[in-house]
């Protein structure tokens, strides 16, 4: 039964990471690529992770598989902010599909400062 | 400009990355670590410290003077090595302690430890020397 | 007491770490989690830690819920040969003001699929959230705001 | 695998001699850089290569099992790793200063201490 | 062990590493396509992550748990190098 | 243990401390200057009666035996001849410096280089170690070359200087080389056993006698200024008279005839010896007197006639006859004495009137009458006057040249061409100053004076000592003579060596060469115009052909080191790699190759997916457009490394793996983004070059690495493996073998870390101290201009 | 008495760690480097007795048998080399007082002085190949510091090209190493003596031992591997020069001779050959160097490397006698080109430059100064009776012995490049008058006359005394010279007592 459930989970886990090679392949540009990259492979790390717990089974890994996942779920977003950011302040483009730009114009370069849209106004679309 | 999560983020992370290297450190003479790895997740906390919210703040929190502790480490592993030399069994022969527990588990430390111990002090004190100083460039 | 907890997360995080569940394994967690908030107290000043186990538990299992949704959603996006994206950057504005709320807000949204925080204004009162699925944003705003910020407010406050 | 990695190592060490008789200063760094991975990553296969088990010996056991990796080209590749990112370190810094004394990160312009 | 288990979770295992694989040389097909630098540091970091996955699936396959540990570091210094990226990018764009 | 040893030491010793003492005590210094040569003359006169019954003193204290340079003396009586040349006449000479320099703040110093210089010659002539000749040979050299460039300020003393060290330099070289075959040869270094034994003819038939010749010939001949290479001399002259004296006419020029002499009775008798040196003595007499004919300068007329007697003892002692040779000695013996009160004879000229052109000298007999007395005598016997040692010596000369079978005539027509002009210049020098007019007729300037009886006391010894000998040979000449050349030949001889020859054609030829001289003297404008325009010296061009030499090297060495040390890295680097890389397949083909390769197909795909991280990182650094990309594609390549290591059971390699790269990517990244942007600058063709050398360097470590699976041992770390817990208590062997199996080398490890946090601390917070820079800059600009 | 071995590295190492605990205390760490430099040359000479006494010695460090763990071993030249480690090592430091200005004292001059011994220490005693790179990397590492220190320009553009080359050699014994595992499977150089002998094809281990040669002629300075070396030299403060142009290349003669006298000794006659080569090469491009340049230090400096070529032409003779002479030359010239940069220091120090054309004088005015130029260049000349004689001497004999002719024609024609060098600086820097000061050159007047601080003469005298001192017991010299090459040529000794040191 644990084998089974092992082979699942890691099946899933590297199908998510799989996911997240596509992803940066096929997305249009840096910022869904980002998206991309590092949910589906954060999340196939957890899976294979959860993997390992299940397939020892024993305390000490069980909580060292769930370090790794806590670190992972920690680390990720801030680096994915970061990045983002970074990309958009370097003047990486957008997807030409893409909508809405709420950003455009909030950067003050010369300060180094964003601005904010008030916390009652309401912002149009 | 560091924002908001960066700095909030690494609170968080400082800690458990701090804990993990000292975990690194001492188990690290029977499973993968010792005091390279050790010190360089240390390094790793305070470079990101440093990142986050600057390195006055890294400094202040860090508490002693890098360069001191590169001393202290190089200090330390020299002197664990001149134990043996003054005991007799030779320079860098480790020397053990044997000690038990109360509740009787054999424990005990030895040289070597003080030896990694110094090797991490001085992975600490170098790599954060580096940092800060090309961070402050 | 947060810094108890704190303490006490940190010698059972040592003790998950070295994989040795005995008393004096835990004491010498408990001693070096006390070394290492000690060293770094001063970065952290005052901060409450996840003390309410109850709320968390809830979030955890909506958070899931999301993420596998938003997944497959991202999935479908990333091996269907068109793609059915709209993407755009989303001003959001938010309610909560704490740097740990707007952290674990903004963390949270980019953990889950289609949604990555940009940035935050310097006066904290909005978030820049890129989304892959903005056909509305009015519509994006307010399943953010209704959805993780209530949530993330309740667990916090 | 000792094929493909000795492949590995060699395209590592052209790499790294190739960026190095360029004249830029980032050049040379990056190729420094490569070199020592590729020195490191040769003692590793040519010690010979295992399969799986680290050298560890498991609790309860006096000896690790047999067929455990060679530890020992391990413990040099974990010094020269060190030893590497030490001067690496200094290197990187040097090139820096060098810049900002020279204003040039051109290595032909940095020749003014040979004549 | 030196290789990978027989039996199912043997098959698992060569299949996740298969596609964990195949998600590594698309990685690396962006690491060289770029075409900017945080596409490329998008590819860097999505290399640790796969290799976080690679040392879950072989932890499974040869019975060598100490491997985590390996995960740990990489997990919580893989992203530090992201953010040195991402700070010095910005840093330039702004002169 | 001997006395000639104690004799070294002590004017070894003197030397040093006369200069010291010179400060303390200007009166002392001077007399411990004349002093000790005096003493040690008296030393060498005082056993003289024991080495002329054929008792030499010979003596070793062993020095560095092991390299055959032993303190071995030889006081025999060639070597107490020129012992007491060296001693005799350096006593006289400072006592005429003395005076000559009186009131020179560097008295004391060059006095104390004069006594160096006295010490290095007399150890040379008794030295029984070729090694030890050599020894003294270069310092004889060393001192000179101060003493040349005394008055170094001028530019024309220190050419002067440079030229003689190191053209004798030169040959000093081609002479230890000589030295050492010739002591493997001979399977001795000792000059006295040599001499005696038996194999001194299976010497000169062995394969490398001839070389061994040249090289030493080399040598004796550059010092003793033979053509080509005697133009050092004449440019030696801007030393001071009294070192011209005493080193350029007395001493250290003839060390080269004493070096011949020493080892004639051990090399001469083949063709190779009397071949070279006949023609090279005959070609510096004929020249040397030619030359000497078409001077002005006092010193420049003597220098030349001096070289031209060098090459006439050389002749002798290459006609390698037993008659010969003591003509040759007895030459010498003349020479150094007539020589030498020439050449102070003229250096007190130059104190009493002020010049040394004798076209502006002339009547100085009423000024300076002791001076002109001694220039008188030694005049005489230059010009071969009976009643001198010059008579002797050139009787015995021409007698010899007439027994030389088969050249007879050419010989002996050479040497009495040279000796008419040896008449000339003897009047030119030694007589007209005092007695003649100046070309304009008139005497030199009313203010000439006497010199003080320090320097005239000099020259008149002796010339009186040529007197002496010339009027009782068997005084003291005649014995020293005849034991000296029994040293040369090698045995006992019937040397006849008399106050006056019966008549004989040497005799006819010595009338007709004073004769002839006097004629030539008479027209000794003529004969100098002839010579000035002729201009042989300049045309023959040794000189010219060394000075292009000198700067043709400079030239050479310049354009050698501006076209190998370019400053440019990329080239030194290029140089290194196609060095290894050739060196290294060079070794491979030469020694019968590498073992067999075998490809092993043992491969999982994920490993090869983790070798594909590496290389494509590692193309992605080489071809990345902006630096933070290469930085990028540099953390795959670790990462990649990273996962090799953990799949092959390196857990504690992957995790410093990781760990260290991120921290150089952070490194990198931090230093980085000060840098500029990259630009292509190379050109095509070098890319290309530089490709090629890549790739085959890269090949090289690749096939290295494969060739490595041959292992004929078993690894040492099953021991590792076996006491990793049981001695050292650990469990992971890896941190075992760091921290305790090999932890002199983690000590080594986290000093170089230490180091280079230090490192990079001072550097960056270091700066340069813009006020220091300046100066630099100054420095540096001066520097540009002259390059 | 096998602690003697151990001392040469422990005792700088302490002195650099205690003077990084003082590092707000220059004048703490002053005492401390001076009493630990004086320290090593003490446990120096006890080590050479000890090892004239007994033989070559080993110690197992941490007591571990060799070849398991590292083995120190010393013989003869290893002791010689410390002696003359510590002979330098208290000179330069003495100096380095004096001439180092406080800025760089303060930002870790004399931490780094001690550590470069320890590395240069520590690669004259190990036993162990990959022990040996650490060695050379702490060495390295410090010198770069200490090269570098300060942050001029020109300092920074020769560091440059003395970091990139040396680390190319890093990278290139590292290697060779790890081939030499994978190979034998050992590191201990005894043993691996022992187990390359039977591996065959010889070509593969002659292949390696290529990039050994590589390695170790870069930092050895040979041709066409020394670039590095005239690029860098003259821009660091004159105490760092010397120490550098006494020991660094020195390190690299060391380990060339003892790899290729212990460790490859198979395919002798092909590596003697490329060495013979190498080393007419090195002496003759090198003494051109110096023919050419215009600079005190710089002449200086391309000397080293023309004075290398000696050194590894006694190796590539491979006789006892020529590697006697080899020995001879480095113990010779080591304290000779030391003094000869102490002596560029004084003279630069008291005329505010080291460009040729703006020297002068000196001779007049500083004859003792002159004189103690003197000694050492003309020693360096070989000129008779100053030590370089003995070892030129030595050398020739040992190339003539064997039919070398044209390699003993090479050293002698160098020789006399060497003089004219030498003579250059003479004539420029001590006979001709000094030159009038040029107020345009903007420089401030130096007084020729000024004192020389003692911390200054005093090391200077010393190493002529050095010189002379050698000269006058060449006998014993070179007694100990051959002694040593004979434990050269015939290591049993050395591999008997390195695999049979106990714990
Ligand atoms: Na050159
Ligand atoms: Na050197």
């Amino acid at each position: 039964m644990t084998e089974i459930v092992t082979a699942v989970l890691m099946l899933l886990g590297a199908s998510f990471m799989l996911l997240s090679g596509v992803g940066v392949i096929r997305m249009p540009d840096v910022y869904m690529r980002l998206q991309v990259a590092s949910k589906a492979s954060s999340l196939g790390a957890g899976c294979l992770m959860a993997a390992v717990a299940v397939h020892y089974a024993e305390l000490g890994i069980v909580a060292r598989a769930m370090l790794v996942v806590t670190f992972i779920f920690l680390t990720t977003p801030v680096s994915a902010h970061l990045i983002g950011r970074a990309a958009y302040l370097t003047g990486v483009q957008l997807w030409d599909r893409t909508g809405d730009d709420d950003l455009e114009g909030a950067y003050d370069r010369e300060a180094g400062t964003l601005r904010g849209r008030g916390r009652d106004d309401a912002p149009g679309g | 400009m560091s924002g908001i999560i960066l700095p909030t983020a690494t609170k968080v992370l400082l800690p458990l990355l701090l804990l993990f290297s000292l975990f690194l450190l001492l188990r690290g003479h029977d499973e993968p670590g010792g005091g390279f790895a050790g010190g360089l997740v240390a390094s790793a906390a305070f470079a990101l410290l440093a990142t986050a919210s600057g390195v006055p703040n890294a400094r202040r929190v860090l508490h002693v003077d890098t360069r001191t502790l590169i001393g202290v480490g190089l200090a330390l592993a020299l002197a664990s090595g001149l134990v043996g030399l003054v005991g007799g069994s030779g320079f860098l022969a480790s020397v053990w302690l044997d000690l038990a527990l109360p509740d009787g588990t054999p424990f005990y430390a030895g040289t070597t430890l003080l030896f990694d111990l110094g090797v991490y002090l001085v992975v600490v004190g170098s790599v954060l020397t580096i940092v800060f100083a090309l961070e402050e460039e | 007491m947060t810094m108890f907890a704190a303490n006490l997360l940190l010698a059972l995080a040592w003790v998950a770490m070295s994989g040795q569940f005995s008393a004096a394994n835990f004491l010498l967690g408990f001693a070096f989690g006390y070394i290492a908030l000690l060293v770094t107290r001063r970065s952290i000043g005052r901060t409450s830690y996840f003390g309410r186990t109850v709320r968390l538990a809830s979030f955890v299992a909506f958070y899931l819920r999301e993420l596998i949704l938003a997944n497959l959603r991202v999935a479908y996006d990333v091996v269907t040969p068109t793609h059915h994206m709209h993407p755009g950057i989303v001003a959001v504005p938010l309610d909560v003001r704490s740097d740990a709320e707007i952290t674990l807000l903004a963390n949270l949204l980019t953990m889950t699929p289609g949604t990555l925080s940009l940035d935050i204004s310097d006066d904290r009162t909005t978030l820049y959230v890129h989304g892959m699925f903005v056909e509305d944003p009015e519509a994006f705003r307010r399943e953010i705001k209704d959805g993780f910020e209530r949530r993330v407010l309740e667990l916090l406050r | 695998m000792a094929t493909v990695l000795a492949i590995v190592i060699g395209g590592l060490f052209a790499a790294g001699v190739y960026l190095m008789l360029r004249r830029s200063l980032v050049k040379l760094a990056l190729g420094l850089s490569l070199i020592g991975n590729a020195a490191n990553l040769l003692i590793f296969t040519a010690a010979g290569l295992v399969r799986g088990e680290p050298p560890l010996v498991p609790a309860g056991a006096e000896t690790p099992p047999p067929g455990v990796a060679d530890p020992l080209p391990q413990a040099l590749i974990l010094t020269a790793i060190v030893i590497g990112f030490g001067v690496l370190a200094f290197t990187l810094v040097l090139l820096h200063r060098a810049y900002q004394e020279t204003g040039s990160d051109d290595l032909d312009d940095l020749s003014s201490s040979d004549r | 062990m030196t290789g990978p288990v027989d039996g199912l979770i043997g098959i698992a295992f060569v299949t996740a590493m298969g596609m964990i694989t195949v998600s590594l040389v698309l990685t690396f097909v962006r690491l060289v396509l770029g075409p900017s630098l945080m596409d490329r540091v998008v590819a860097l970091e999505l290399t640790a992550t796969l290799v976080v996955g690679v040392v879950a699936a072989t932890a499974i396959a040869s019975g060598t748990p100490v491997l985590l540990d390996v995960a740990i570091a990489l997990a919580l210094v893989a992203f530090i190098g992201a953010v040195a990226f991402a700070r010095y990018a910005e840093r330039a764009a702004r002169g | 243990m001997t006395g000639t040893h104690l004799a070294l030491a002590v004017v070894f010793a003197a030397a040093v401390l006369v200069p010291l003492l010179w400060r303390l005590n200007a009166r002392a210094g001077r007399a411990v200057g004349v002093f000790v040569p005096a003493a040690l003359t008296a030393y060498f006169v005082a056993i003289a009666p024991a080495v002329l019954r054929g008792e030499p003193e010979r003596g070793v204290v062993p020095w560095v035996p092991a390299l055959g340079v032993d303190l071995a003396v030889n006081v025999d009586g060639l070597g107490l001849l020129f012992a007491l040349l060296v001693c005799g006449i350096g006593a006289l000479v400072l006592l005429f410096s003395d005076a000559y320099l009186h009131g020179d703040p560097r008295q004391g110093r060059f006095t104390g280089i004069m006594l160096a210089f006295l010490a290095s010659m007399l150890g040379l002539v008794v030295a029984d170690d070729l090694l030890l000749v050599y020894v003294f040979w270069g310092l004889t050299g060393l001192t000179s070359f101060l003493l040349i460039g005394f008055d170094h300020e001028r530019r024309s003393a220190r050419d002067g200087a440079n030229q003689a060290f190191l053209l004798t330099a030169a040959g000093e070289l081609a002479m230890l080389a000589g030295f050492v075959l010739l002591a493997g040869i001979a399977g001795t270094g000792r000059l006295s056993e040599m001499a005696g034994a038996a194999e001194a003819a299976s010497l000169r038939t062995h394969a490398l006698y001839v070389p061994t010749l040249v090289l030493i010939l080399a040598g004796a001949l550059t010092k003793s200024a033979q053509v080509p290479f005697h133009f050092w001399l004449p440019n030696a002259m801007e030393a001071p008279t009294p070192v011209s004296a005493y080193l350029h006419s007395a001493t250290m020029v003839k060390a080269g005839v004493y070096l011949i002499a020493r080892l004639a009775p051990i090399l001469a008798a083949t063709g190779a010896w009397v071949g070279i040196l006949t023609v090279v003595g005959a070609a510096t007499l004929v020249l040397g007197a030619w030359m000497s004919l078409g001077q002005t300068d006092l010193k420049r007329i003597l220098a030349y006639s001096t070289v031209a007697a060098l090459g006439l003892m050389v002749l002798l002692l290459g006609l390698d006859t037993p008659e010969a040779s003591v003509a040759a000695i007895a030459v010498l013996l003349a020479h150094a004495a007539y020589k030498g009160a020439l050449f102070l004879v003229a250096g007190s000229i130059d104190h009493g009137a002020g010049t040394r052109d004798v076209t502006r000298l002339g009547g100085l007999r009423g000024a300076m009458p002791l001076t002109a007395t001694a220039g008188l005598i030694a005049a005489a016997s230059m010009i071969g006057l009976p009643g001198l040692l010059g008579f002797i010596g050139k009787e015995l000369a021409y007698k010899a040249t007439l027994d030389v079978v088969g050249a007879a005539v050419v010989v002996t027509a050479v040497v009495v061409a040279a000796g008419i002009a040896f008449v000339a210049v003897a009047g030119i020098t030694g007589v007209l100053p005092f007695f003649g007019r100046t070309d304009a007729g008139t005497g030199t300037g009313a203010d000439a004076h006497e010199t003080p009886a320090r320097m005239w006391v000099a020259p008149t010894v002796l010339a009186a000592m040529g007197l002496v000998a010339g009027i009782a040979p068997s005084l003291f000449a005649g014995p020293l003579i005849a034991a000296a050349a029994s040293d040369v030949v090698g045995g006992p001889i019937d040397a006849k060596i008399l106050p006056w020859y019966p008549p004989d054609l040497a005799l006819a030829l010595s009338v007709v060469t004073v004769l002839a001289g006097l004629g030539l003297l008479v027209a000794r404008r003529q004969a100098r115009s002839t010579v000035t325009r002729l201009d042989v010296g300049e045309r023959l061009g040794p000189e010219r052909a060394w000075e292009g030499l000198v700067t043709g090297t400079v030239r050479f060495a310049g354009v050698v080191s501006a076209t190998s040390q370019t400053g440019r890295l990329r080239q030194y680097m290029l140089i290194v790699f196609v060095t290894t890389t050739v060196l290294a397949w060079g070794v491979v083909a030469l020694l019968g190759g590498l073992p067999a390769l075998e490809p092993s197909t043992d491969v999982r795909f994920w490993e090869v997916g983790a070798a594909g991280a590496i290389l494509v990182g590692a193309f992605v650094a080489l071809r990345a457009d902006s630096r933070l990309s290469a930085v990028a594609a540099l953390g795959v390549v670790g990462y990649g490394i990273a996962l090799v290591y953990l799949l092959f059971g390196a857990p504690d390699l992957a995790m410093i793996q990781v760990l260290i790269e991120t921290l150089i990517i952070i490194l990198f990244v931090l230093v980085f983004h000060h840098l500029p942007r990259f630009v292509t600058v190379s050109s095509s063709a070098s890319r290309m070059r530089d490709a090629v050398v890549a790739l085959a360097a890269g090949t090289l470590m690749g096939t290295l690495v494969l060739a490595t699976s041959v292992r004929p041992h078993e690894a040492i770390s099953s021991f590792f493996l076996e006491a990793s817990y049981l001695e050292a208590r650990g469990r992971n062997v890896v941190n075992v073998i760091l921290i305790d199996f090999r932890g002199l080398d983690t000590l080594g490890e986290v000093t170089v870390l230490a180091v280079a946090g230090i490192g990079v601390f001072a550097l960056l917070k270091l700066r340069p101290d813009r006020r220091a820079d300046r100066v630099q800059a100054g420095a540096g600009a001066a520097a540009e201009e002259r390059s | 008495m096998t602690i003697l071995l151990i001392l040469p590295i422990v005792i700088p190492l302490g002195a650099a760690a205690l003077a990084l605990l003082s590092w707000r205390s220059p004048v703490r760490q002053r005492v401390i480097v001076l009493i630990g430099t004086a320290a090593l040359l003490a446990a120096g000479i006890a080590l050479l007795v000890e090892v004239e006494r007994v033989g070559v010695m080993a110690l197992t460090v941490g007591g571990w048998q060799a070849p398991f763990g590292v083995t120190l071993a010393a013989d003869l030249l290893s002791a010689i080399m410390i002696v003359i480690t510590g002979v330098i090592g208290v000179a330069v430091a003495v100096y380095g007082l004096a001439t180092v200005d406080g800025r760089r004292q303060s930002f870790g001059y004399h931490p780094l002085y001690a550590i470069l011994l320890v590395g240069v220490c520590g690669a004259f005693l190990t036993g162990d190949i990959f022990n040996l790179y650490v060695w050379f990397e702490v060495m390295l590492i410090a010198s770069f510091v200490l090269l570098a220190l300060g942050g001029d320009r020109a300092q920074l553009e020769g560091a440059l090209k003395y970091v990139a080359l040396n680390l190319v050699a890093s990278a290139l014994f590292l290697s060779g190493a790890g081939l030499l595992y994978g190979v034998a499977g050992t590191l201990n150089m005894a043993d691996l003596a022992g187990k390359l002998s039977v591996v065959e094809p010889t070509g593969l281990v002659t292949a390696i031992s290529v990039l050994f040669l590589v390695a170790f002629g870069i930092k050895a300075a040979v041709f066409p591997l020394f670039f590095w070396l005239p690029a860098s030299y003259h821009t660091p403060p004159v105490a760092v020069s010397a120490v550098f142009a006494g020991l660094l290349t020195k390190v690299g003669v060391y380990a060339l001779i003892r790899v290729f006298t212990l460790v490859f000794t198979g395919d002798a006659s092909t590596i003697d050959a490329i060495l013979l080569v190498t080393a007419a090469l090195t002496m003759v491009v090198g003494v051109l160097g110096a023919v050419a340049q215009h600079e005190f230090r710089r002449v200086l400096s391309f000397l080293i490397v023309s004075g290398i070529g000696f050194m590894v032409m006694g190796l590539a003779l491979h006789t006892p006698l020529a590697l006697a002479g080899s020995i001879l030359y480095i113990i010779h010239g080591s304290i000779a080109k030391t003094n000869l940069f102490l002596v560029g220091g004084a003279v630069e120090r008291l005329a505010g430059t080291g460009a040729l054309v703006r020297l002068g004088g000196l001779w007049a005015l500083r004859p003792g100064l002159a004189v103690l130029f003197l000694i050492p260049a003309m020693s360096l000349a070989g000129i008779p009776p100053l030590s370089g004689f003995f070892a030129k001497l030595a050398l020739v004999q040992a190339g003539l012995a064997i039919q070398q002719y044209a390699i003993v024609g090479v050293a002698l024609l160098v020789s006399l490049l060497t003089l004219y060098s030498v003579l250059k600086l003479w004539n420029e820097a001590f006979w001709k008058a000094a030159p009038d000061d040029d107020p345009a050159a903007g420089s401030a007047p130096h007084d020729l006359t000024a004192r020389l601080d003692r911390r200054i003469t005093m090391p200077m005298v010393a190493l002529a005394a050095c010189t002379i001192a050698i000269s006058v017991a060449a006998e014993p010299m070179f007694g100990l010279a051959i002694r040593a090459a004979d434990q050269l040529m015939d290591p049993t000794a050395y591999i008997a007592a390195v695999l049979g040191a106990t714990p």
